[in-house]
């Protein structure tokens, strides 16, 4: 990663900006974009980018085979630290050879490739073909994402050899598959260099994070839990995949370096459907986006997807997988600039619904009692920072965010994942308190600390610049009521400041105690339960391990070096190296919409030195609050809280907040159970109306004709008899009037 | 006469009958008989009125007929089975008088031989015989109820109906004088001619009656019939003569009408001649029959184990449908 | 015709040899059609087994009225060679059917023709 | 002779498990499938048009042709293009997993079963095969007949209807099939005076015809193929027959019968009668949609599993007919390659219902469920089979998914593609909501069996013939799908490639038709305005 920063710092001395606020960028033809350079196809420099995607799958593998061969050590872990490791190196060393300037297309081998050559034949070449290839697309944007995804995926694999230690066996196995899969699974989605290679992905960690959240399989809440983060995803893919029908449809090609060529042209699509392409590929897009990160209309199973191992929460749900949504918009950022240049209201819809989920999220983690849940939570919100960022146009802000976040995140989770682990389980921040004191925990506290610091955004932490970059934009950008939605992101800065203390305050201080969790203890930590969980008043915590605190320890490093990072320049600056990745990918391609200078001011002043005053102050004030109700007073909090309860009018507002505003149920109420209704409905059509009067209804039909005739079969020789001689009759009768008579 | 006449009046026959077999009322009965009588009476005088003006009334036949249809009518509906058989009697009595007067002697006869004499015993026989204790105090429930009436009738007059129509009406019934229907005198002649021929023995009975008659001398004399192509009977369309040589001096003596075979020769010339693998048929079935009959009437009825244990009063065993198809998939 | 048919017939012996007129010949078949109706309609409505062979032995009768009425319009014998046959057929019939009927009767004392429906599938 | 050849050699395996003795049957069984695999295998890589630019059949039907009744030019005609060796290869590919599959499950009459088995597959292969109509029609009936019976026999309790239903319902509806084939022949004979019933001879033929004859031409058609395929309202006989027949009767009618109502409407319908389909793809496409749709949402109400899989071949199998009426190689392609991984993917989820039945012997998901516990290897590759089944990129369904609806949404007037076509967005996008339900009931199912608590029947003892997990043999069995499923996700343009061609060659009249279809409706609609405006003129 050094050799990666130095090498671009170097060659982009220009963009180093350091903490200036500008985006000095020319003025760009159609639609704004800045220039897009053709990929270039290097398969011999960058052969060894391939390993970056094998080496997970490899690992993957292994551990089948682990799993098969019945390995009880911690082989899969060690060989999926390795593969990840390797993985992130051969990353660095990549992305130290790329030149952001010119994006280049490894090409792995062949996956979907279909050419015609008849029709109608009035099309261009590029519609006589789909050509979807298992190929490497490396920019600035997935250099960005590659590094920090394999790094998180090291140190969170490395933490969970820890972890998951009483699992070793088969489920060692399989987790470490999982993550294996995931890891695969992303870089695929992040590096694919075309739609479908990037759906691949997708879907992958879809399916990752499924087999993951379900990894204890035997308690129902988290099959439950999984099922519903893969439908919930499925929701979106079908966004992304209509998305991907119409780019198709549009613009005759899935590889970004064609798509991008033709969009910086000016090219608003080929079909019929010419206003379709502008207004409705950016909002299929959304909604892919929305349904992987976990944003308003989607965002339900992320909380409950923390029924599975903290690791994979950490990794997953926090620090990388549910960037994806933001990578995605990143990535397609051209069609939204379209959409906006054509008059088209995508990215405003984008900003406005991250920054209402960044809201009603931080409201409902105010209210939650489950430490993992809090920090759920606190991930949708900062997605919803993350999507206003990209909806306000300052895609670096938004990939900014994303780095400081994921580390930051990760840091926390990993943090609440070694208090539960070290509690039997418990993650009712009620029952736990004073942890600080207990020796042993003092890395634990400190990292928790630097975490919640960073995400409350105080003044001089990663989080507050990445996330002032953002709030900020909301008094630059012209928009519908951006102005509004930025004072809603500053109250959520404040709101977040709060319960992330609140969370703090509450485990680390105050008088020690603590008890066990019963359900959770003797579910997933049976054999941890077994020795130490009997009683509740016997119960030891025992403290992290050394690799758990080496892994929180690095974290945390990372964390501050992120926010040091953004005072120095060259070789060091953070801000500086990603600014300029971004710039150079499409994402950065609608920065120069907003040309330097010439955006309004905040209170006279230029909006980002007012932001860090204002955002800060609300941090402040913020931590302030939770130091008085959770450490200093915690009489006040219960005061407060029964004042509240005890209010009628006031009364229902922590009650939503607790039952998360009742999104679940009115889904249920709403979505699920009329589906359910209508598919009983439907089966019952299908066997009463169908099958019944339909299929054996025409059966029917001749066994009706039948029974007309039924009676003469009564088994009585005379009835016999009888239509016997009827027939005879009528023979006659023909013979009689037909043949003699000539007519009847 | 046309159809829909013919046809009415088999619907009010129909109906007659239907109220004849309505069992213990006699009003109905009454009814009944009236109307099929009526009808069957109005079809007769339609018939008879489609005739020649000098044509002779068959008055012979409308006794006979009338009496046959009256057992008939009255065998299937009445109550009691002997009285039914003894209807049956009449019947054939009836039918054999219609035999005669269709110069059938042979068949007459024999009819009432076979039938009344043999067949009918037999019945009344097995009658006697398997008469339940029911219907020695009365008669019987099946006896006395027809089953499915309506059905029967329906079909059993529509056929009457077709085949008195095809009879009297098509083509203006049937008709002797219709061509083709009577064959030429001549040939019905020479056809009986012909079965004398076939007749050697009677042939020279007669010819020696004939010769006899004409000659003088009490002493028949020596002859012998001369065949020309194994014939020897020559017919010339109004007389037919046999040469005969009696020593030495031929002859051709014409033979008389009364010569002619007679009904009961020409049945049997016709059977022996024109039917002989038929009669031998007849023969074996008759054969059959009475070996049937006589492994019938030895034959011991083994129950069933199911009819015996409903005789026992048990509820029978229930067969196993599925046992073919037991395979199963697993 | 006629002329020869009445020169037969004064001729003495042969009044075979005499066409059958038009009306005797139809009010026999006449006859032999009801019979046969009735003979049928009581074969369909009895139930008694023996009055129902009885009933066919009707249905012979008709059709041997009606074979020798058609065998004297056609002036030929073979009319009355089929009521031989006719009576041969009724009378290996009443063997063979009294012979069941008792046959049958032995397994249900009843010549109820309705008793023994096995026939009948469902 | 080399198609002869593949047919005998399961017919002669027949001969061979009917004199092999009861204990025997099974392992004579194996080894008639696997030579049949082999040679289908040996055919495969002798066969020279895989690459091919034009659609070519090996051998020549022509050369190959052995003539019957020559009088009315009826002779059998083999012969394989690239799409008929690929389903051939499905079916013998997946007849070994059959036999291994039902090695311990049949226990009564196995020399029948296997017979049955045997003919059912020589008479799928006969209409993959066949080029001509009456050996075509002849195979595509016969295969009624050992289906019937492994139905009847073998099957669950509700084996009487369901064998009758789908013997009754498939047959009549085929009974049209030949009507409107047979009318096809007749007029060919009485405008050229020639009587064949070769499918090259009819399909140049056919198009010659009036639209009007056209269209019920295709009606005809589609009653007999639709039922096998099936189409909404005609599927009703499969989930009785999927659910009550053996596992190897489920496998062979998910993964081949389905396919051969697929395969009647690629080779007959799409060359035949080419107006017509231009007229009435929206109106199929319609009903595949609701398929897709409906039979999604009846599949999440299942509590029994191979039940809950039949409703869900009824909705992937409106993919796959989605695809065939895009019209354009996309569509088509997709279609084919759905064609093989459905009876991969699907065939490999009854073979593991069945392994799971016959330690259970239940398939109420209300019953039974948790067993990842117990059976770690078994839902292992149940796991990845729903998956595959699912549509997860990087296996054989979403490659098959992608292009089929990729295919449908790019149908559109004046597409850039060359082929423009009929549907359209609208029924890719209505048909992709089949995705989420797709997920949501192949999870639900997944959810209930695989994971949560252990639950067993009551009365549920251990198999003393089976091992708890999966024994060698029967992954023997499963596994190869398995592979195939992940060989062809990751690598499906072989396939493609291969079917390219053929593509190109069916589709080569659509596009002028559809443009003049379009045509038309344009100048229809611009009468009716005409007259609108004179009427108002006028008054």
């Amino acid at each position: 990663m050094l050799s990666a920063i130095a090498h671009t710092a170097l060659a982009n001395v220009a963009m180093a900006g350091g903490g200036d606020s500008s985006h000095g960028l020319p003025a760009g033809a159609p639609f704004g974009f800045q220039v897009p350079i053709p990929p270039v196809v290097d398969e011999q420099s960058f052969a060894l980018a391939a390993w970056m995607i094998w080496l997970p799958v490899l690992s993957a593998v292994l551990c089948g085979i682990y799993a098969a061969l019945g390995v009880k050590s911690r082989l899969p872990a060690w060989t999926t630290v390795a593969a990840l490791a390797g993985s992130f190196v051969i990353a660095t060393i990549t992305v130290s050879k790329l030149d952001f300037a010119s994006p280049v297309v490894v090409h792995l081998f062949d996956w979907i490739d279909i050419s015609w050559s008849s029709g109608s034949g009035s099309a261009g070449d590029q519609w006589h073909g789909l050509r979807a290839n298992f190929a490497l697309y490396l920019d600035g944007l997935s250099a960005y994402w590659i590094l920090f995804v394999t790094f998180l995926g090291t140190m969170i694999a490395f933490y969970a050899s820890e972890y998951m230690e009483e699992d070793t066996g088969v489920g060692y196995c399989r987790f470490f598959a999982g993550v294996s899969i995931f890891l695969f699974a992303m870089t695929a989605l992040v590096l694919g260099e075309n739609l479908v290679m990037l759906y691949l992905g997708w879907e992958g960690v879809g399916l990752a994070s499924y087999l993951l959240i379900g990894y204890y399989y035997k308690k129902p809440a988290a099959v439950a839990a999984a099922k519903k983060a893969f439908i919930m995803n499925r929701i979106g893919d079908l966004g992304l995949a209509l998305g991907i029908y119409l780019i198709w449809l549009e613009y005759g090609s899935l590889e970004f370096g064609v798509l991008f060529a033709a969009l910086q042209s000016g090219s608003t699509g080929a079909g019929q459907y010419d206003g379709w392409a502008a207004t409705l590929i950016p909002w299929c897009l959304m909604l892919g986006a929305f349904g992987k990160s976990a944003q308003f209309p989607l965002y339900v199973w992320l909380p409950d997807a923390m029924e599975g191992p903290t690791p994979v929460s950490a990794l997953i749900h926090a620090a990388t997988m549910v960037t994806a949504g933001i990578y995605l918009i990143a990535r397609t950022m051209p069609f939204f600039l379209m959409n906006k240049d054509l008059g088209g209201h995508a990215l405003e819809a984008v900003a406005w619904i991250g920054g209402l989920t960044a809201l009603l999220a931080a409201t409902i983690a105010m209210a939650q009692y489950d430490i993992k849940r809090v920090m759920a939570y606190s991930t949708v919100s900062q997605l919803g920072y993350m999507f206003m960022g990209l909806g306000l146009a300052t895609s670096f802000g938004a990939c900014y965010h994303v780095l400081t976040h994921a580390f930051f995140k990760a840091l926390l989770f990993l943090c609440c994942g070694a208090v539960m682990h070290g509690f039997g389980g418990q993650l009712d921040l009620r029952k736990l308190g004073g942890i600080r004191r207990i020796p042993g925990w003092g890395v634990v506290c400190g990292a928790m600390l630097v975490g919640s610091l960073w995400l409350s955004g105080i003044p001089g932490t990663a989080g507050y610049f990445s996330k002032d970059e953002i709030l900020a934009q909301a008094f630059i950008s012209e928009g519908a009521g951006f102005r509004f939605l930025g004072w809603i992101g500053i109250l959520t800065a404040g709101l977040t400041a709060y319960y992330t203390f609140r969370v703090w305050f509450r485990i680390f201080t105050g008088p020690t105690h603590f008890k066990p969790e019963e359900s959770h203890a003797h579910d997933s930590h049976a054999g941890h339960a077994g020795m130490d969980g009997q009683e509740d008043h016997d119960f030891h915590p025992h403290a992290p391990g050394l690799r758990i605190k080496l892994v929180l320890t690095v974290l945390s490093l990372g964390a501050i070096w992120l926010a040091i990072g953004y005072f120095v320049g060259d070789v060091w600056g953070t801000q500086a190296w990603i600014k300029n990745a971004i710039m150079h990918s499409s994402a950065g391609t609608g920065l120069q919409l907003m040309p330097a200078g010439e955006h309004p001011t905040l209170f006279g002043f230029e909006p980002h030195t007012a932001m860090y005053f204002i955002s800060g102050t609300f941090g402040l004030v913020g931590l302030s609050i939770a130091y008085w109700l959770h450490c200093a007073n915690r009489k006040a909090a219960d005061d407060l809280r029964a004042w509240l309860i005890g209010r009628r009018w006031i009364a229902w507002l922590p009650r939503a907040m607790e039952h998360k505003w009742y999104v679940d149920e009115i889904y249920i109420a709403t979505i699920r159970f009329p589906l359910w209704i209508v598919s009983q409905a439907l089966y019952m059509f299908d066997r009463v109306f169908v099958d019944g009067i339909g299929v054996n209804g025409t059966a029917r039909l001749p066994k009706l004709a039948a029974s007309l005739f039924q009676p003469l079969y009564n088994g009585k020789l005379q009835g016999y008899a009888t239509s016997m001689a009827g027939g005879l009759a009528l023979v006659i009768a023909w013979v009689v009037w037909v043949w003699m008579r000539g007519s009847v | 006469m046309t159809p829909s006449i013919l046809y009415t009046a088999c619907v009010v026959g129909a109906i007659g009958l239907y109220l004849i077999m309505r069992p213990h009322r006699k009003a109905t009965r009454i009814v009944g008989t009236i109307a099929g009588a009526g009808a069957l009476a109005f079809i007769m005088v339609k018939v008879l009125e489609g005739l020649d003006a000098d044509a002779p009334v068959p008055i012979l036949e409308i006794i006979f007929g009338l009496a046959a249809i009256t057992g008939a009518a009255r065998m299937v509906t009445h109550p009691r089975p002997v009285f039914a058989a003894i209807y049956f009697v009449v019947v054939v009595v009836s039918s054999a008088g219609m035999f005669l007067l269709m110069d059938a002697e042979f068949m007459a006869f024999s009819l009432i031989i076979v039938y009344a004499g043999a067949i009918l015993i037999t019945y009344l026989f097995v009658l006697m015989l398997a008469q339940d204790a029911t219907s020695t105090a009365g008669e019987a429930l099946y006896d006395r109820i027809p089953r499915e009436p309506v059905a029967a009738l329906v079909v059993g007059f529509v056929l009457l109906a077709i085949l008195s129509d095809a009879f009297l009406l098509v083509d203006g019934g049937v008709r002797p004088d219709a061509p083709g229907m009577t064959p030429s005198l001549a040939s019905v002649e020479e056809d009986r001619w012909m079965v004398l021929d076939g007749l050697p023995l009677q042939l020279k009975e007669t010819v020696a009656d004939l010769i006899e008659s004409d000659s003088t001398d009490t002493t028949p004399a020596a002859f012998t019939i001369e065949r020309v192509d194994g014939r020897a009977i020559r017919f010339d369309g109004t007389n037919a003569s046999v040469d005969v040589k009696i020593a030495d001096e031929s002859r051709n003596i014409v033979l008389p009408v009364s010569a002619m075979p007679t009904n009961a020769q020409l049945v049997g010339w016709s059977l022996v001649a024109t039917f002989p693998v038929s009669l031998e048929v007849a023969g074996v079935i008759l054969l059959m029959a009475m070996f049937g009959a006589v492994v019938l009437a030895r034959r011991q009825i083994d129950l069933g184990e199911d009819e015996l244990r409903v005789a026992a009063g048990m509820p029978p065993l229930l067969e196993d449908e599925e046992s073919d198809f037991a395979g199963g998939s697993s | 015709m006629n002329d020869v048919a009445v020169s037969l017939t004064q001729a003495g012996e042969a009044s075979t040899m005499v066409p059958i007129t038009t009306g005797t010949i139809q009010i026999v078949l006449l006859v032999s059609a009801v019979m046969f109706a009735i003979g049928m309609v009581g074969f369909l409505t009895r139930r008694n087994m023996i009055l129902m062979f009885l009933c066919t032995e009707l249905m012979f009768q008709a059709s041997a009225i009606a074979m020798i009425a058609f065998g004297r319009m056609h002036l030929n014998p073979e009319g009355q060679v089929f009521v031989i046959f006719i009576l041969t057929v009724a009378a290996a019939e009443a063997a063979l059917a009294l012979g069941l009927v008792v046959l049958l009767y032995r397994r249900k004392p009843t010549l109820d023709a309705e008793a023994w429906s096995e026939l009948k599938e469902c | 002779m080399q198609l002869w050849i593949l047919l005998l050699i399961p017919l002669f395996t027949c001969v061979g498990v009917g004199f092999g003795g009861e204990r025997n049957a099974r392992a004579i069984a194996l080894g008639g499938s696997l030579a049949t695999l082999a040679w289908a295998v040996v055919l495969a890589m002798q066969f020279p048009h895989w690459q091919a630019e034009q659609w070519l059949y090996w051998p020549a039907p022509e050369a190959n042709a052995f003539p019957v009744i020559p009088g009315l030019g009826i002779a059998v005609e083999l012969g394989v293009d690239s799409v008929s060796l690929l389903l051939v290869l499905l079916n013998v590919f997946l007849m070994p997993c059959c036999v291994l599959g039902s090695w311990v499950a049949i226990k009564e009459r196995r020399r029948e079963f296997y017979i049955w088995l045997l003919v059912l597959s020589t008479c799928v292969m006969g209409v993959f095969v066949s080029r001509d109509v009456i050996s075509f029609y002849t195979f595509f009936e016969a295969s009624l007949v050992p289906g019937f019976f492994m139905l009847a026999i073998y099957g669950g309790p509700d084996r009487r209807e369901a064998s009758f239903k789908f013997f009754i319902y498939t047959f009549v509806g085929s009974l049209f099939m030949l009507l409107g084939l047979a009318y096809v022949a007749w007029q060919h004979a009485q405008q050229t005076g020639d009587w064949s019933f070769a499918i090259s001879d009819l399909t140049t033929f056919a198009p010659t015809l009036s639209a009007g004859e056209q269209g019920w031409i295709l009606l005809a058609l589609l009653a007999g193929l639709a039922v096998k395929v099936p189409l909404f309202p005609l599927h009703t006989w499969l989930p009785l027959a999927h659910n009550q027949a053996p596992t190897a009767g489920s496998v062979n009618f998910a993964a081949v019968i389905l396919k051969l109502g697929l395969y009647g409407m690629y080779v007959f319908v799409l060359p035949m009668v080419p107006e017509a389909v231009v007229t009435w793809a929206p109106t199929i496409a319609v009903l595949a949609v609701i398929g897709i749709v409906y039979a999604a949402l009846i599949c999440w109400v299942q509590t029994d599993v191979k039940k809950l899989i039949a409703y869900s071949s009824v909705s992937h199998m409106g993919f796959a007919v989605l695809g065939l009426l895009a019209l354009n190689p996309l569509g088509l392609q997709g279609s084919v390659f759905y064609m093989l991984s459905h009876g991969f993917a699907t065939g490999g989820l009854f073979l593991c219902i069945g392994m799971m039945y016959e330690r259970y012997h239940t398939k109420d998901l209300r019953e039974i469920g948790g067993l990842a516990f117990k059976m770690p290897v078994w839902s292992f590759f149940f796991i990845v089979l729903v998956f595959a089944s699912v549509g997860l990129p990087g296996l054989n369904g979403f490659v098959s998914e992608f292009l089929c609806l990729i295919g449908t949404f790019t149908a559109v007037p004046g597409a850039q593609t060359g082929y423009p076509g009929v549907l359209g967005p609208w029924f890719a996008a209505v048909a992709a909501t089949g995705m989420i339900l797709g997920a949501m009931y192949l999870l639900y199912m997944t959810g209930k069996l695989c994971f949560g608590p252990l639950r067993e029947p009551a009365d549920h003892h251990e198999h003393e013939e089976l091992p708890k997990d999966l024994s060698l043999r029967e992954i023997a069995a499963v596994a190869p799908i398995a592979v195939v499923c992940l060989v062809f996700g990751i690598m499906p343009w072989p396939i493609l490639h291969a079917v390219e061609p053929v593509a190109e060659a069916v589709l080569k009249p659509y596009p002028a038709l559809v443009e003049s279809h379009f045509e038309q409706m344009d100048a229809a609609a611009k009468v009716s305005l005409l007259t609108d405006t004179t009427l108002e003129g006028s008054r």
